[in-house]
């Protein structure tokens, strides 16, 4: 569905001519002239306004009964009232009704000065109560989860958070029960609310009714500052805005943005704040002492990492992950590759090397979607990702479009997906067989080859396939947003860009593919030029090094002597486990920038750095759509924690003869964070005159500026596609789906409170496979190919694909990456012998 | 399996109990997991067949669920969820709403004694307690005082087990709920189906359309 | 007194069977009505005047024609959630002759384009659901519903929905998103369910009565039909009679006798040696009329000059042995029980009348709580998403004004009795809030 | 008839406070208004010359304060229950103007109730170096669990003990401060 224009009307509101866009309500009409209307029930975020709260009557000339600014839409020539006795009297009369029920327990009260209730009963209220019957009241406080607590003394019922369940998150979880005075906000069966997403309700709470429970009287509105930064947990990178008191982070609230988040936040971003203050956390250097890591000075620290690395020239290899900003991945790999010598550097830690020329086709400006496309498509095809796990903030968007706009949504991914519900068409085709599936999509998109040949080595069914090519392709159907995942695996991608080449999305505005990383700053960290054949802006380089595989490989053989870890931990990020530990062990220098201490770096990092957290973190990142945008700092560094791109400087200092300080011709090492940010822009042609400043608050896409001409731009295709490689078809043994949980990361296992949502193995399982195998739900189980095998909890889904069992990825131990990629498996009872 | 109850005999909990957290979030059940007899199964994918949006079948298959189950209980929901692919909270706003689904365990001998304003001018109230105290704490019986149930031409009355029955006295209350015991029609001489239109011109036997001595 | 059109044969032994229904001349309108055009068949119901008897009373043929044209899905939707307090015209309609309705509802649809229908009753009418179903099985079978109805190019489903027990399904939005399979609350309007209702889409929502009159206007003719009646109230009127009156029923009136007629004359009045106190005219939620206005017409505009309204029909009589506190307070707890909770002034202003109904029932009450639940009451008309605020504050609102004496006098009574003593007088600051 | 109506205040008898006015503008009055007045207060200050000198021997000998005199903060507990008063709300501290409380809540848990509502101040301090006594944290208090003291010694060799904690407020001062009776 296109954008619809927007039309400026004039209407008139308390005297006053005030023009504001058309079709916008009232409400936010009357903030054009400067009137505030009070609301609680009307959030637009939720969708069409209920009017249930009532308190947004207003008097409008012609309708004889007052009505309610939230869902009347502001017209040419409409004249309102808002400050006649009849609408104050209303008013106040809805003020004094809700107030009916509600306890005055505002001292003890979380919501306390920043409550609506509160402001709008000084505001719109009479001041006085002439209710002398007793007040209900409840237990309290109750919990709803172990996230949050209800106080159901508190609410008004005004129907927010039910209806982001019901009509946001779609989990549908959170009900009304019984009906009118007797209505209270509850769950099925004294299940607790658990949900990706069910931390908003307590943003969205007008009232104290639903509170935080890690929140919980820890500070009050005037003893917080507020910090806006962007939450680099995952690639969704959304605007969040912390609560910080006497340097700690307390809370994370969503910063709205249109573009980027929509104003939600996952439980993820909101609730793993705890693990920034966590009592594991590395806050000062750590130097390897014989067998034992000890805490040493930054000298120290910086000494040891620069003259192991040093001995260590020409056999460096580097990764990065996670949090790390674009400065830091400019940084680390100028420090590697001009530093030491070495081109072994990537960011792509379980995918395998790509083409340039392929990367440079698919970041193309043209051809990139951005957020709010997904929402105003015509159709999203979303390709081999969850966004739920992936980058969660985008599932809403989606159901958003899907629920309001009328988008098509067509999903095709190995594991049934959370959105299929949602979806106008749905498709499985084998874990691992992107390559053939897409093969097979571009033939029935009118490409040569066989569809059903294809098919049959994708395992899709080709009927579906060509449904969905139908669905896709149709002339003037309008714009078309292809949300894929990275870990689709390079293979895939030719065939991905001849799609998006048949199906125009580059000609159209709206359309496009946008990418899933599956590192939270993945495409900023590889236009930094963290990649083994690509410099910063997707340059050529010299010789391209060797990329993540390879590198851990190399290093098993002993033909690497030193590791770089910057906020990655292959052991869990990677898709080999064991060789990532034969990797590290046999490396004889591993440097690591980490928060939290994992086995195999207490084993065998020679220096172990602090990492900072994000709320510390001072650069820019870059979201998948290309939006850069700027992460702040918003509390100080705890223990001695240095600013990453200040070691990364200093290391580069320290090894670097060819670098002398404060050489002005060639490149200095920064001495402060925007000298970071200048150096990458400078490095970076399409980033060309960014500032600081032009990014603000908001971010500023890259594709948007002038300098975006400087982007090199790719081959045109069609590209050669190449024959898929078919996906073993297992004689009695089972294929191997994996999946990675928006919960299987270091931060839920270090904080408090999302401790309990910590993944352990899981095995999904289809009922037939289930049967035949003898399991039962919640059986513990073993799986294992050629010679491996992880122990895990079977859980029996109904919807899943016999044949394949998916297994959890992204564990600190125990996932999937210990098991061989690409093999069949076996499963067994846990006891019972596993057979070879 | 012993099921846990609350004090009030339900599972469902009440404004004043927080959520047991060492469950599960409720999701829509798994079918691989959420036995659904047969019959209900069939009865509740046949109601959906007859809406445009199977979500309209809601109130119907509660309500076979409750006639099999006695009362919506959250195994009675669950399978419901399981047919309808709801979530259970889904359905359980919908229980909570509607009058006629019980949320707790009741007898299966339903008495509604209507208590709303034309009954009660005419002394429903009283039946209601005469009721109640005559059906005593009978487990299979399900007293309630019921707003008004579109007889007030009976005042006062009851529905029982659906069959509405009136002009009741106090005395029918024990007749009512011995006919039940029984099994037998209940009061089959004051039953709503048999009763003509009180529209003189309408009905055949009733008096003359206007009686002088009435008039004020 | 005009001849009967929905009570003729009523009592006909079997005439909820097709067979009978048919031998009395049933489905001829609508064979008749086939055979015209749409356009037709709508002036017909445009011409006859006839205004809904769900209580709104809005002219039925309008809201008919308000339907867009187009393809689309559209839908009738009959209200059989008859569930006002004193209302029960329409179990009888639906229990004797189901295939009235049902013919009334094709014929409707007819004109109104619809293609899909549904009757949603309420789920109290258990034996009257099982003789409604019978019926549509019947026209099923007869070719009077499906599709390409007698040949003609009109089709149409029917389904019956049943209720589960919950008064605000009566109203329109109510009861559309219940039987969308939600919680009956009422929707926002705008959008009307002309344009969007059902499943978003248009829909034409009626009463049992007011579909059951179809027939009779296609079999009289429209204009015809409109002779019938006052000039703005026309036709015939089922009324129900209940409370204390000798012979409490349904009447079928020409819209415009005098109420006293009704009352006394086919409900027999109260009991020997009594008299009316009061009495509601149009259900429980219109303003109660005192004995003075009983020799008012009875029709939708002399019921709205004398500040109530005619609503479904429903005249509840109280008599004078009863007493008003009583019936102010089991009419609030039946709203307050039937609020469905979606805003504000609906939900805590039952509740709050309640409280202090309960308190001037027990005697604990000053007169000045009186003026509170006074102004309580107007803090609620006109306020809240639906009608069903409005539906408690306006009988509470006209009883406290009309028998405040009375309410007076029993908070008196009580407190003797209690031995409370003089209600105090609240002390200035107290009275404006502070303190309390 | 919507909006409440306010009785009028007919006040009789004891709640009528009568004051005396001064005699009107102009004339003899109008003189004595000028001047009257400023003799009235030189009779007093004439009046106390003649008392003499007289030197109060602090710290051995102290002045009492008046009773609304603002001293050192004390926050108070339930006499009956032994709870706190204090919940933790830092209305205090937002009322601070010199910005000298600090406050840090915690929950109550039932094995260890601390104050009668839902939360407890964990942390509760007052720069006392900082304070200007100004009293507004007693007036912003919703449960009257702070109060102004008359406690004004309040010197200390060390900046840090001038921050007193909950335990020191909690706790009744070591020497009362002498109060002023009425007539003094």
């Amino acid at each position: 569905m296109p954008r619809p224009e927007v039309r400026i009307v004039t209407f008139s509101i308390d005297g006053r001519e005030v023009q504001a866009p058309e079709g916008v309500m009232l409400v936010d009409g009357a903030k054009h002239g400067d009137v505030e209307i009070p609301v609680f029930c009307y959030e637009p975020k939720l969708g069409q306004p209920v009017g249930a709260c009532r308190m947004c009557l207003v008097e409008i000339e012609g309708i004889p009964k007052l009505q309610t600014a939230c869902s009347t839409p502001v017209k040419d020539g409409m004249v309102v009232h808002t400050q006649t006795t009849r609408v104050r009297e209303a008013q106040n009369s809805v003020v004094e009704f809700l107030l009916v029920n509600h306890p005055l327990d505002c001292p003890v009260c979380d919501k306390g000065g920043e409550c609506p209730l509160q402001d709008i009963t000084f505001g719109w209220g009479r001041g006085i109560s002439r209710m002398v019957e007793p007040k209900r009241h409840f237990k309290k406080p109750l919990e709803l989860s172990p996230l949050i607590a209800i106080d159901r003394e508190r609410c008004i019922l005004c129907y927010r958070c039910v209806r982001f369940s019901q009509e946001v998150s779609e989990d549908y979880q959170l009900i009304l029960h019984e009906r009118g005075a007797q209505s209270y906000v509850g769950t099925f069966d004294s299940h607790p609310y658990v949900a990706p997403f069910s931390g908003n309700i307590i943003e969205l709470c007008p009232v104290g009714a639903l509170t935080s429970r890690p929140y919980r009287f820890r500070a009050r509105p005037w003893d917080i500052e507020g910090a806006g930064t962007v939450c680099t947990l995952c690639p969704s990178q959304c605007n969040v805005e912390l609560t910080v008191r006497d340097e700690r982070v307390l809370r994370v609230l969503g910063r709205d943005h249109a573009d980027v988040d929509d104003g939600w936040l996952c439980d993820k971003g909101r609730f793993a704040y705890q693990a920034i203050h966590s009592e594991e956390r590395i806050v000062e250097p750590l130097v390897r002492d014989g067998d034992q890591l000890r805490p040493a000075s930054w000298e120290r620290a910086l000494s040891a990492a620069a003259s192991a690395l040093g001995k260590a020239r020409g056999s460096v290899g580097a990764l990065a992950g996670g949090t790390t900003t674009n400065e830091e991945a400019f940084l680390l790999q100028r420090l590697v590759r001009e530093g030491l010598g070495s081109a072994d550097v990537d960011s792509r830690i379980d995918g395998s090397p790509m083409p340039l020329e392929l990367q440079r086709a698919l970041a193309a400006p043209a051809l990139g979607a951005t957020v709010p496309d997904i929402e105003f498509a015509h159709t999203v095809l979303v390709l081999g990702t969850e966004p739920v796990d992936d980058a969660p903030i985008l599932d809403l968007r989606i159901r958003k479009g899907v629920r309001r706009r009328g988008v098509q949504l067509a999903v095709a991914t190995p594991r049934p997906s959370s959105l299929d519900r949602n979806a106008k068409l749905w498709l499985r085709y084998a874990p691992g067989a992107e390559h053939a599936f897409l093969a097979a999509l571009e033939a029935a998109l009118g490409a040569s080859g066989d569809v059903d040949r294809l098919c049959a080595v994708a395992d899709a069914d080709p009927k579906a396939v060509r449904a969905l090519a139908d669905l896709l392709g149709e002339d003037g159907r309008g714009d078309v947003v292809i949300l894929w995942g990275e870990r689709v695996g390079a293979a895939a991608l030719p065939a991905l860009l001849n799609v998006a080449g048949r199906l125009g999305l580059a000609e159209r505005e709206g359309a496009g593919l946008l990418e899933v990383p599956a590192s939270a700053n993945g495409r900023g960290l590889r236009e930094a030029g963290m990649q083994p054949n690509a410099g910063p802006g997707l340059s050529e380089v010299a010789a391209a090094g060797r990329s993540a595989q390879q590198i851990a490989a190399a290093a098993a053989d002993g033909e690497l002597a030193a590791l770089y870890l910057l906020h990655t931990d292959p052991i869990r990020d990677g898709a080999d486990a064991p060789l990532w530990r034969r990797a590290l062990a046999r490396a004889s220098t591993v440097i690591a920038h980490s928060a939290f201490l994992t086995d195999e770096l207490r084993e065998h990092a020679t220096v172990v750095f602090p990492a900072e957290s994000y709320a510390e973190k001072e650069g820019t990142v870059t979201h998948p759509d290309g939006r850069l945008q700027r992460l702040r700092p918003g509390i100080g560094h705890p223990g001695s924690v240095r600013a990453e791109w200040s070691v990364l400087a200093e290391l580069e200092r320290a090894v670097s003869v060819r670098v002398p300080q404060g050489d002005t011709n060639g490149h200095s090492s920064p001495l402060t964070g925007p000298m970071a940010t200048r150096q990458l822009v400078e490095a970076v042609p399409f980033y060309a005159g960014l500032t600081l400043e032009e990014i603000g608050g908001r971010g500023v896409r890259w594709q948007e500026r002038a300098a975006a001409e400087a982007f090199p731009a790719g081959p045109a295709g069609p590209f050669d596609v190449g024959e898929p490689t078919p996906v073993a078809s297992p004689h009695g043994a089972l294929r191997l789906g994996t999946f990675r949980s928006i919960w299987a990361a270091p931060e839920v296992e270090h904080a408090p409170a999302l401790k309990f949502l910590a993944r352990s193995a899981t095995l999904e399982v289809s009922p037939a496979d289930a049967e035949r195998l003898g399991i039962e739900n919640g059986d513990r189980v073993r799986v294992g190919n050629d010679d491996r095998s992880v122990e895990a909890r079977a859980a029996i889904r109904g919807n899943a694909p016999a044949g394949t069992v998916f297994l959890d990825a992204g564990l600190p131990a125990g996932g999937a990456s210990e098991l061989v990629d690409g093999t069949p498996v076996s499963v067994d009872r846990a006891g019972v012998e596993v057979t070879a | 399996m012993s099921v846990a109850r609350y004090d009030h005999g339900s599972r469902i909990p009440g404004w004043d109990d927080a959520v047991d957290l060492s469950k599960d979030p409720a999701s829509i059940p798994d079918p691989a997991l959420t036995p659904v007899p047969a019959e209900l199964r069939q009865q509740i994918e046949a109601a959906m067949a007859r809406y445009p949006d199977f979500r309209s079948a809601a109130i119907p298959a509660l309500h076979a669920a409750q006639e099999l189950h006695g009362w919506c209980s959250p195994e009675a929901i669950e399978q419901v969820a399981c047919v309808m692919r709801l979530t259970p909270a889904y359905l359980t706003a919908v229980v909570g709403f509607y009058d006629m689904f019980e949320s707790k365990p009741v007898g299966r001998n339903t008495v509604y004694v209507c208590t709303n304003i034309s009954c009660s001018l005419r002394g429903a109230r009283e039946l209601h307690a005469a009721v109640q105290q005559a059906a005593g704490d009978d487990p299979d019986f399900n007293v309630r005082a019921f707003e008004c149930l579109g007889a007030c031409d009976i005042a006062p009355m009851a529905s029982v087990n659906g069959a509405y029955v009136g002009p009741l006295e106090l005395s029918d209350a024990e007749r009512i709920v011995e006919q039940l015991r029984a099994g037998e029609d209940v009061l089959p001489e004051k039953q709503l189906l048999r009763r003509k239109v009180a529209d003189p011109r309408a009905s055949t036997d009733a008096p003359a359309l206007f009686d002088d001595e009435d008039r004020a | 007194m005009s001849e009967l059109l929905l009570f003729k044969d009523i009592d006909e032994p079997g005439l909820a069977s097709r067979e009978v229904y048919e031998r009395r001349g049933g489905y001829e309108s609508l064979k008749r009505a086939l055979r015209m055009p749409r356009e037709e068949v709508l002036q017909n119901l445009l011409d006859s005047g006839l205004r809904g008897r769900g209580g709104a009373g809005f002219a039925m043929g309008k809201k008919a024609s308000f339907l867009p044209k187009g393809t689309m899905d559209k839908y009738l939707v009959c209200n059989a959630d008859e569930s006002e307090p004193g209302t029960f015209k329409d179990r009888e309609l639906m229990q004797k002759s189901p295939h009235m309705l049902v013919e009334g509802m094709i014929i409707a649809a007819y004109a109104a384009d619809a293609n899909r229908s549904f009757i949603y009753i309420r789920g109290e009418y258990q034996q009257q659901a099982e003789i409604l179903e019978r019926a549509i099985e019947e026209a099923r079978s007869a070719g009077y519903l499906g599709e390409r109805i007698l040949g003609s190019d009109h089709s149409l489903s029917l389904v019956l929905h049943r209720g589960a027990g919950a008064y605000i399904c009566g109203e329109e939005t109510g009861l559309l998103d219940s039987l969308e399979g939600k919680r009956g609350n009422p929707r926002l309007k705008p959008p009307f369910p002309a344009n969007q209702g059902l499943y978003q889409g248009p829909t034409l929502i009626n009463n049992v009565e007011t579909l059951a009159t179809v027939p009779h206007i296609i079999r009289l003719g429209g204009q015809e039909y409109a002779k019938l009646g006052t000039e703005t109230s026309t036709g015939t009127k089922l009324v129900s009679v209940s409370g204390n009156v000798q012979r409490p029923g349904n009447y079928e009136i020409e819209l415009g006798i005098p109420a006293r007629e009704i009352i006394f004359g086919l409900a027999g009045g109260p009991e020997r040696g009594r008299d009316v106190k009061f009495w509601f005219p149009g259900g429980s939620s219109s303003p109660v009329l005192t004995p003075a206005e009983l020799d008012l017409p009875y029709d939708f505009d002399s019921m709205a000059k004398a500040g109530s309204m005619l609503g479904s029909g429903a005249i509840i009589v109280v008599d004078d042995s009863q007493s008003v506190v009583d019936v102010a307070l089991t009419l609030a707890k039946f709203y307050r029980h039937e609020s469905c909770g979606k805003c504000t002034p609906c939900r805590e202003g039952t509740n709050w009348t309640v409280k202090m109904l309960q308190r001037v029932e027990s005697g604990e009450a000053t007169p000045m709580d009186l003026d509170i639940i006074a102004s309580v009451q107007e803090q609620i008309m006109g306020n809240c998403l639906c009608v069903l605020g409005d539906a408690m504050a306006m009988p509470v609102a006209s009883m406290v004004s009309k028998f405040r004496d009375e309410f007076e006098a029993h908070i008196e009574t009580r407190r003797a009795q209690l031995g409370l003593g003089e209600p105090t007088e609240p002390t200035p600051l107290e009275a404006v809030g502070v303190g309390s | 008839m919507s909006t409440l109506e306010i009785r009028r205040w007919a006040p009789t008898g004891d709640t009528v406070i009568a004051v005396q006015r001064g005699p009107e503008p102009g004339g003899a009055g109008g003189l004595y208004r000028a001047f009257g007045e400023t003799l009235r207060g030189l009779k007093t200050t004439f009046g106390r010359l003649v008392e003499g000198t007289y030197v109060y021997q602090y710290p051995e000998e102290k002045i009492p304060v008046y009773p609304r005199f603002r001293g050192r903060h004390k926050l108070h507990r339930f006499e009956d229950t032994g709870l706190e008063k204090c919940v933790g709300c830092s209305l205090c501290a937002a009322a601070c103007p010199a910005d000298c409380i600090r406050v840090v809540a915690a929950e109550n848990t039932p094995e260890q109730r601390v104050s009668a509502g839902e939360r407890y101040a964990a942390v509760y301090e007052i720069n006392l170096s900082r304070c200007i006594f100004c009293g507004y944290c007693e007036v912003a208090c919703p449960f009257d669990a702070i109060t102004m003291g008359h406690d004004f010694e309040l010197s200390d060799y060390n900046r840090d003990d001038l921050i007193f904690t909950k335990e020191m407020l909690l706790a009744e001062p070591l020497e009362r401060t002498p109060l002023r009776t009425e007539d003094e």
